[in-house]
């Protein structure tokens, strides 16, 4: 084991090696270890390299917040198993048995990576350089410049197998959540679930305890404070507290709703079956208390990010947590007395503290003196101007600061640098909610001000420091948490031995004698943005710190501006020159930390992804063979192609099949809604652009339906069942629709009718039958209704039997033929089908699908709304004047047809379009030109809507929407296409039995 | 105005950067403009630029209640195309086409705009239907757009899944090469810059209480939280606000204002090279330069000024993302943001004269407007110049509303057998 | 996600159950014959499109399937009340003053 | 991993399609709801999600004038028939929709977890005894709760199969212990 590894110390199993492979070399980590924990132990810190200078970078944090020891993870066998994911944060993944970790952005190795030139040009890459260059010769952008960028951006390489892990979600609902279960998250959980609420508390690390977890020292009622955290959690899950690890709240969404992400596989060595890797978390909590702590700020001086330099806190952790030393000889360097207890802490384990460097000029005696009992060197008052090492820091030029001004300065070696900038509180979820955020001058931070939202926010969260103070408020937050909800709170107190209470100072860069123009003073690391560049911005007008952020990307990094945003605030307000508060603070967006796609989608992947919609007779269609199409969320039988057969010759068979004899078509989809009531009548006088007072019952009619705006929006034939009854049909997509229009007219204008609406679409399955033997086929199977045509013309309806099964029974054509429509209750739709091709065997009865359901109406003209209609289509201009209603006042959308443009000269008008050739057949959606000739952009007189190969008529057939169409019937108008121009002449749209002899049977 | 150029960088750089000036001044207002433009997005930047450019007139003031570029023009994700169905809408949005490809070079300002392709996915018959007509239309037009395979499609965009077994299977793809995307916030600084270099003031911070009209009823200035300031031309360019400011001038508008959402992944190296739309499954993306990968969410259901917007669109955008891209599932969100946009009952903007004397707007661009900016502005800035509708915008007046002349690119769109 | 008030169901659920069905108290005219244009456009398309307290329809769809009306915030998203259809837009002042 | 007292390590719950019922949906306005009653033998409850049977008779208030009536198969044509006898003096409108709906029934100790994968309602506040209309994942459903660890869901019929298999995925992973 390293020597870095202090025996007995941390939290990990030091009996319980894991074995992990990093850049391709075997490692031995412990259970317990994060991935950077683990390397640190092994004494590695250069684990990555940054964005644009590629400049070797090591882990400075020790949490999720984590931004340049980002690594590329896979298990089972690397990036093809498809586990592989970019970017992980190597101080957040846990440690598992076999975890592969590499590098990331670097070419071709982590220790030489070519990419490091940018560094030595890094005077060229200033904040917004690519605004300023590149254009020139302007075709370069493309082909040039631009792919450059962009391959030299980016992080990890984005995975290229199929993820094979699933995701899943929950709905959560909890009187309180607590977000963060460090000392105030722990009280305010425990305080609310004393007064009997539910109470949900989650936080983000493997395990319970927060900043207590790295402060093993102070003592809580009277208890070490690990084995408060055990009593605490004892408590919890005895009042039933639902206790989540692993559990990151992304993001805070209106009226108390969080999203939580579960981590439920990744620190596991073997993947369990069924068990799916993340989980969402929708939770809705009555009151919601924050208690996110706060964050370290780094300080901001040249050479700020060699590896080797980390926060003090991180160090802290690492030693106290993970039982790693981060290096053998340390300077400190810090604005904040919370870096002095690091360096104790340090100390004590092995490390050598060659000097704790504070930039105040006076610190608290009790630090001093504990610093002097331990012979550490204290440089108050004191600078950081430079730092060396290539991979790894190996000194620290320190110098003294009189009267604002930088002394003389020497070099201190060392193998790690630990600094501390003071703590900003985490106020990530607040700003979510768009919860007002105000400046303290006094801990020059940003402080939660007003919320929007029922919650409270606890302990470091709002700038207390010091343990005592955050468990005393997380008590507070807990019970006015409870009192909000109606409880009961009892007060209880806390008492802290050993508290680790503190203060500090906030900078912007730190006093330099160097160049300031040739100071490499990080702000953001992973993004490469320094203190200078954010001056830069200031210069060239960005002022705003939203200008700043876009102009010089601080901010912008993964880690979500947690490390920069605080320090690029204080660095643009100095350039500035006004108070931080005006410069402003950028809005902090969800999530808190990145979140996989994968969570997001949960369930919704694959066949999961969206409902699809099924007939009764689809599974007898997927069992002959049928090719499907979707339409909306339904799947439909689109043609059955017989061996050999390609569409076109499918679909030739099933039309000339229909024709000849029967063809039977599954139509379960179409919409269908029961209108019922004494003022059925009236209000289909309304909806619709017909009349339907003098229908008779048992017939039925065509309807349309329009938009109050006057366009076609739906189309269905309705019959009347009784006086007060309708079954009104519509399209395949418009059935929902159309409800939601006719529930809207009648709920809330037309509240007095005495009329009710029910959806029946899946109550029947509606099987099609058509062809001049269709009543052959059918009669047979008929009872309780004569079946001859006096008895059932043509658009009647009559309720009796088919095949034994209760039946309403259309009589109606939309192919021309002679055609019934068998609604039967769904159930039986099945045994219908079956019991019709039964006896349609004789007949050469022939299923067809929705294409040749589309020829056979296309060759008598019949419209589809959507394809020979797009929601500027009036019923004129789809030459369904007759459909209204002539003695009618009003119906909706009646109005609509006298304005200017409806009645305008030159509409767009259906008419039929017969090619020259006929065996071209024109595409769908092709336009249409009087002149061929003219040049670019042509004048289009309209579009062919519907066209296909009728094997009927030999040739090709098509609908098309022409400018003033109906008065060219007989003229020729040309369809300029890449290959050719066609010509085709303009005809009525009823291609086939215009007289319709072949209903008349 | 420093000239941007190779030459300037360098020398800059051997300098420590310390001749850079700011790019545009945080100007006062004056008491009196020939124009003033409410709303210092790039299309009210834009437009100021234009007048001064190609009009002459320069004593104009771009007026923001925030930072300029702060509204939807730093919000969106940057797709730009222009095959439309409509005749009039395809002239627009390929008229700014035409000038985005010079725009770097006019406002001496990489705006980056980067010609990749825009694949739009056909997932069933309708959508084949209606994009074929998109692409026949378009060529008779002149406009860019082609007909592409499924196997074309994944050639072209390598991470898609054209399995035939997907839930929405690729049935073939519309690509307008010439289309692709810019960068969001350059397009606002540039403007920005490129118009204070010919005199134009830049107001942040200031927002507007209410037009001021005169006794006749014409327009004679803005009441802002910096005072009155006279101004002989108003034009109304506040995407979501524009309701709000054209309400005190007392006209009423079809607009309603929706919360967008946005998002992006960690960034990686390049992995997706064009920008691809899917309207069937709503998923639309794009890479952007840094790596991140850039998605466009939906619309929330309700009015809303708030920029916030539910957690449910973003899962359904994201599941669809990765049913249309199953490689991208352990990808991560990054960050996601709301903008407020403003819908016109058509889906198509209105750019032109209003009912009130010397007073013009430009809204109602929806989800669209970032690609039409530099067409909006320059024929916005026609129209106030020359108190005259430009060919091109003509056709997007508030009248239609009445005559019903709509240009209904959403209608025609509809789905319904 | 938002948290609704359904005034039928006398409950708060969330979103999902609700659909959204734009500006309220935009009555449908009795005689739509006797508009002319412009008023008609007006009950088509013209919206106030509110910055502060929208009145608005929703439809409870996946529960009672009843329309209701609401005044919400558009600001903040927040609901300030919800009432059945029909009923007159309620006077805040009132209410507020009562309080 | 989620530490809680109802945590459900290896729990079961079973998820059956049971047989169908005559189920009918019933409008009928305020001052004809007595009739209605009357001629069902079944006070129509007045609270949304408030159940009232009698006999072999359920009703369910689905809405301020919506009720759903369930029934066994073979009292279909009594209800029919009873009905039609009050139209003209109570008119409503009573739609047979015994076959637009598939029944589910999630029961067992990790039902009410299970429901929780695709239900938005907050579950704790349905009481058994009540039934409400709502929804899981995308499908619109009738939930009922008959008992604190056993709930149906009439689901319509197209949607079944989406709603099922997603059960089964969570059946599944409490089974795990996830």
């Amino acid at each position: 084991m390293s020597r870095f590894r202090v025996q007995g110390k941390g939290r990990v199993r030091h009996d319980a090696p894991v074995g992990f492979t990093f850049d391709g070399r075997a490692y031995d980590g412990l259970r317990g270890d994060t991935v950077a924990s683990a390397l640190l132990a092994n004494g590695v810190h250069l684990m990555g390299r940054s964005f644009k200078y590629h400049r070797p970078r090591g882990p400075v944090c020790a949490g999720t917040e984590e931004p340049n020891a980002l690594v590329g993870t896979s298990r089972d066998g690397g990036a093809k198993g498809g586990r592989f994911e970019p970017n992980t944060r190597a101080t957040a993944q846990e440690l598992r048995q076999g975890l592969t970790v590499e590098s990331q952005n670097r070419l071709p190795s982590l220790k030489f990576d070519v990419g490091a030139v940018n560094d030595r040009l890094y005077m060229l890459f200033s904040a917004g350089f690519y605004y300023k260059t590149f254009m020139w010769p302007r075709s370069f952008w493309d082909r040039v410049y631009e792919p450059v960028i962009r391959a030299a951006a980016g992080l990890g390489k984005a995975p290229d197998t199929v993820d094979p892990d699933r995701y899943a979600s929950r709905y959560l609902h909890t009187d309180v959540l607590v977000v963060g279960a460090g000392p105030a998250g722990l009280t305010a959980a425990l305080a609310a679930a004393r007064s009997g609420a539910e109470v949900t508390l989650v936080d983000e690390h493997a395990e319970m305890g927060g900043a207590l977890l790295s402060d093993p020292g102070v003592g809580i009622d009277g208890m070490p404070a690990w084995d408060w955290i055990a009593a605490q959690l004892d408590e919890l899950d005895r009042l039933g507290v639902r206790r989540m690890t692993r559990t990151t709240a992304i993001g805070y969404y209106h009226q108390n709703m969080v999203g939580l992400c579960e981590r439920l596989t990744d620190h596991l060595d073997t993947l369990p079956d069924d068990a799916p890797r993340e989980r969402m978390w929708r939770v809705r909590a009555g009151h919601v208390v924050l208690a996110q702590g706060a964050l370290e700020k780094p300080l901001v001086f040249d050479g700020n990010d060699r590896p080797g330099v980390m926060l003090a806190g991180a160090a802290q952790t690492y030693l106290n947590r993970y039982g790693v030393r981060v290096g053998d000889l340390a300077v400190v360097v810090t604005s904040h007395d919370s870096a002095w207890h690091a360096a104790f802490d340090l100390a004590d384990a092995g490390t050598r503290i060659a000097a704790i460097v504070d930039t105040r000029a006076s610190v608290r005696a009790d630090l001093t003196e504990a610093a002097a009992r331990r012979g550490i060197r204290v440089l108050a008052s004191h600078t950081v101007t430079a730092t060396w090492g290539r991979l790894r820091v190996k000194s620290v030029r320190v110098a003294p600061v009189r009267d604002g001004k930088v002394q003389g300065g020497y070099r201190i070696d060392c193998d790690c640098l630990l600094m501390c900038g003071g703590w900003t509180p985490s106020l990530h979820l607040f700003s979510h909610t768009k919860g007002t955020l105000r400046w303290d001058d006094v801990q020059q931070a940003f402080l939660p001000d007003r919320s929007v939202e029922a919650c409270q926010i606890a302990g470091a969260g709002r700038g207390l420091w010091g343990y005592e103070a955050a468990l005393r408020d997380g008590i507070a937050a807990g019970n006015a948490a409870a009192e909000a909800l109606g409880r009961d709170a009892q007060d209880s107190a806390v008492l802290v031995a050993n508290d680790r209470t503190g203060s500090g100072v906030s900078h912007k860069e730190l006093p330099t004698d160097g160049d300031p123009n040739r100071a490499r003073a990080f702000v953001d690391f992973q993004n490469d943005v320094t203190a200078k560049d954010i001056r830069l911005a200031v210069r060239e007008g960005m002022r705003s710190i939203e200008h700043v952020k876009r102009y010089t990307t601080n901010g912008m990094a993964t880690d979500q501006g947690k490390m920069s945003n605080v320090n690029g605030l204080m660095i643009a307000s100095d350039a500035v020159g006004k108070a931080p508060p005006q410069v402003g603070l950028t809005t902090f967006r969800p999530p808190y930390t990145p979140t996989t796609f994968g969570t997001f989608a949960g369930y919704h992947r694959g066949g999961q992804f969206e409902v699809t919609r099924k007939t009764p007779i689809d599974a007898w269609a997927e069992a002959h063979g049928a090719a499907f199409e979707p339409v909306s969320l339904w799947r439909r039988a689109w043609y059955f192609p017989q061996a050999g057969e390609d569409m076109h010759a499918a679909v030739a068979r099933e039309c000339l099949a229909t024709r000849r004899s029967v063809g039977i078509f599954d139509a379960s989809t179409l919409g269908k809604i029961e209108v019922s009531g004494p003022d059925a009548v009236e209000f289909m006088n309304r909806m619709y652009t017909n009349p339907w007072t003098k229908l008779g019952i048992g017939r039925c009619r065509y309807g349309v339906l329009l938009g109050e705006d006057g366009y076609i929006r739906d189309d269905g034939v309705i019959g009347r069942l009784r006086d007060d009854l309708f079954h009104v049909t519509t399209t395949t997509g418009g059935a929902a629709r159309v409800l939601a229009m006719m529930e809207d007219y009648l709920q809330t204008e037309w509240p007095d009718l005495d009329v009710w609406l029910t959806s029946t679409t899946e109550q029947w399955a509606t099987v099609a039958l058509n062809g001049p033997d269709a009543r052959k086929v059918l009669a047979p199977l008929v009872e309780g209704q004569d079946m001859s045509a006096e008895a059932l013309p043509h658009m009647s309806v009559a309720e009796c039997t088919v095949a034994g099964i209760p039946a309403r029974l259309f009589r109606l054509s939309f192919t021309g033929e002679l055609g019934f429509e068998i609604n039967v209750p769904a159930r039986h739709g099945l045994r219908l089908w079956e019991a019709l091709m039964q006896a349609g065997a004789d007949y050469d009865i022939c299923p067809y699908g929705t294409e040749t359901m589309h020829v056979l109406r296309a060759e008598k003209g019949f419209i589809i709304v959507g394809q020979d209609t797009d929601g500027t289509v009036a019923p004129d201009d789809a030459n369904l004047g007759w459909a209204i209603g002539k003695a009618k006042t009003d119906f909706v959308g009646m109005r609509s047809l006298r304005r200017p443009d409806l009645v305008a000269k030159g509409r767009k008008q259906l008419v039929g379009l017969l090619t020259e050739d006929g065996a071209v057949r024109l595409e769908e959606g092709a336009q249409i030109v009087a002149d061929p000739d003219q040049p670019k952009p042509m004048k289009m007189l309209g579009h062919v809507t519907s066209s296909y190969s009728s094997a009927t008529l030999g040739r090709s057939i098509a609908m098309a929407l022409i400018e003033g169409g109906r008065d060219m019937d007989g003229q020729i108008v040309h369809v300029p296409m890449p290959d050719g121009v066609h010509k085709a002449r303009i005809t009525s749209t009823n291609f086939y039995d215009p007289e319709g002899e072949r209903l008349k049977v | 105005m420093t000239h941007f150029s190779a030459m300037s960088l360098l020398k800059n750089a051997l300098n420590g950067h310390k001749g850079w000036r700011e790019q545009w001044p945080d100007a006062a207002p004056k008491k009196e403009y020939d124009v003033v433009i409410v709303g210092a997005g790039g299309h009210g930047l834009g437009a100021a630029y234009y007048l001064a450019k190609e009009h002459g007139i320069t004593n104009v003031a771009v007026i923001d209640k925030g930072w300029l570029g702060g509204g939807n023009t730093g919000r969106n994700t940057t797709i730009i195309r222009s095959n439309y169905l409509y005749d009039e809408s395809a002239k627009m949005y390929d008229h700014a086409l035409d000038l985005w490809e010079g725009l770097s070079q006019d406002l001496n300002y990489n705006v980056m705009f980067s010609r990749r392709g825009v694949m739009m996915l056909a997932h069933n018959v309708h959508d084949v239907q209606s994009f074929q007509r998109h692409v026949h239309s378009n060529r008779l037009n002149g406009v860019d757009n082609r007909w592409l395979t499924p196997e074309e499609a994944k050639r072209f965009c390598p991470p898609l899944n054209i399995s035939r077994d997907a839930r929405y299977p690729v049935m073939g793809a519309a690509l307008q090469m010439r289309a692709g995307t810019a960068r969001h916030d350059a397009v606002a600084w540039g403007y920005a810059r490129a118009a204070a270099a010919r005199g134009v003031d830049i107001i942040q911070n200031c927002p507007v209480i209410a037009i001021r009209r005169d006794a006749s009823g014409a327009v004679e200035g803005v009441d802002t939280a910096k005072g009155f300031i006279r101004a002989k031309k108003v034009a109304v360019s506040a995407a979501g606000h524009t309701s709000v400011v054209m309400q005190s001038a007392g006209v009423r508008l079809p607009l309603e204002s929706y919360p967008l959402q946005a998002l992006v992944s960690e960034p990686v190296k390049p992995c997706f090279p064009c920008v691809v739309m899917s309207n069937a499954v709503h998923a639309y993306m794009s890479q952007s330069d840094k790596g991140e990968l850039v998605i466009g969410s939906g619309t929330d259901q309700y009015v809303s000024y708030s920029q916030r917007g539910g957690l449910p669109l973003i899962e359904h955008t994201l599941a669809a993302i990765c049913e249309v891209f199953p490689i991208f599932n352990r990808m991560r969100m990054l960050r996601k943001w709301g903008g407020i946009v403003d819908v016109t009952p058509d889906r198509s903007a209105i750019v032109g004269k209003t009912p009130v004397k010397n007073l013009y707007v430009n809204c109602g661009w929806g989800t669209g407007g970032f690609k039409a900016t530099p067409g909006a502005a320059h024929t916005l800035a026609w129209t106030v110049a020359k108190d005259e509708p430009h060919p091109i915008n003509a056709p997007f007046t508030l009248e239609r509303f009445t005559t019903g002349r709509l240009i209904d690119e959403a209608a025609a769109a509809a789905v319904a057998h | 996600m938002l948290l609704i008030h359904c005034p039928y169901c006398d409950e708060t659920l969330p979103e999902l159950e609700f659909a959204y069905a734009g500006e309220a108290h935009i009555d449908r005219p009795a005689d739509p014959a006797s508009l002319s244009d412009e008023e008609w456009r007006d009950y088509l398309f013209i919206r106030s499109n509110v910055k502060g307290t929208h009145a608005e329809r929703w439809r409870h769809i996946h529960g009672c399937a009843r329309f209701f009306n609401a005044l919400r915030d558009t600001v903040s998203d927040e609901f300030i009340t919800t009432y059945p259809a029909g009923q007159a837009r309620p006077d805040l002042t009132i209410k507020e003053a009562a309080e | 991993m989620t530490l809680h007292d109802r945590d459900l390590h290896g729990a079961t719950v079973t998820i059956e399609e049971i047989p169908p019922v005559a189920r009918f949906s019933l409008r009928v306005r305020d001052k004809d709801r007595a009739a209605a009653g009357a001629a069902l033998g079944v006070d129509l409850p007045d609270r949304v999600g408030d159940r009232a049977a009698s006999g072999d008779r359920t009703l369910v208030c689905l809405g301020p004038d919506e009720w759903l009536v369930t029934a066994p198969e073979q009292a279909r044509d009594g209800i029919v028939r009873d009905m039609a006898a009050i139209r003209d003096g109570a008119p409503h409108s009573l739609t047979d929709i015994s076959d637009r709906e598939i029944t589910f029934r999630v029961a067992g100790p990790a039902a009410l977890t299970l429901m929780t994968i695709g239900c938005p309602r907050d579950l704790r506040r349905l009481e058994p005894g009540r039934a409400v209309r709502t929804v899981f994942d995308t499908a619109q459903i009738v939930l009922w709760r008959d008992g604190p660890d056993s709930f149906r869901l009439d689901v319509w019929r197209s949607f079944a199969p989406h709603v099922r298999s997603l059960l089964e995925i969570g059946r599944k992973e409490i089974a795990a212990g996830f």
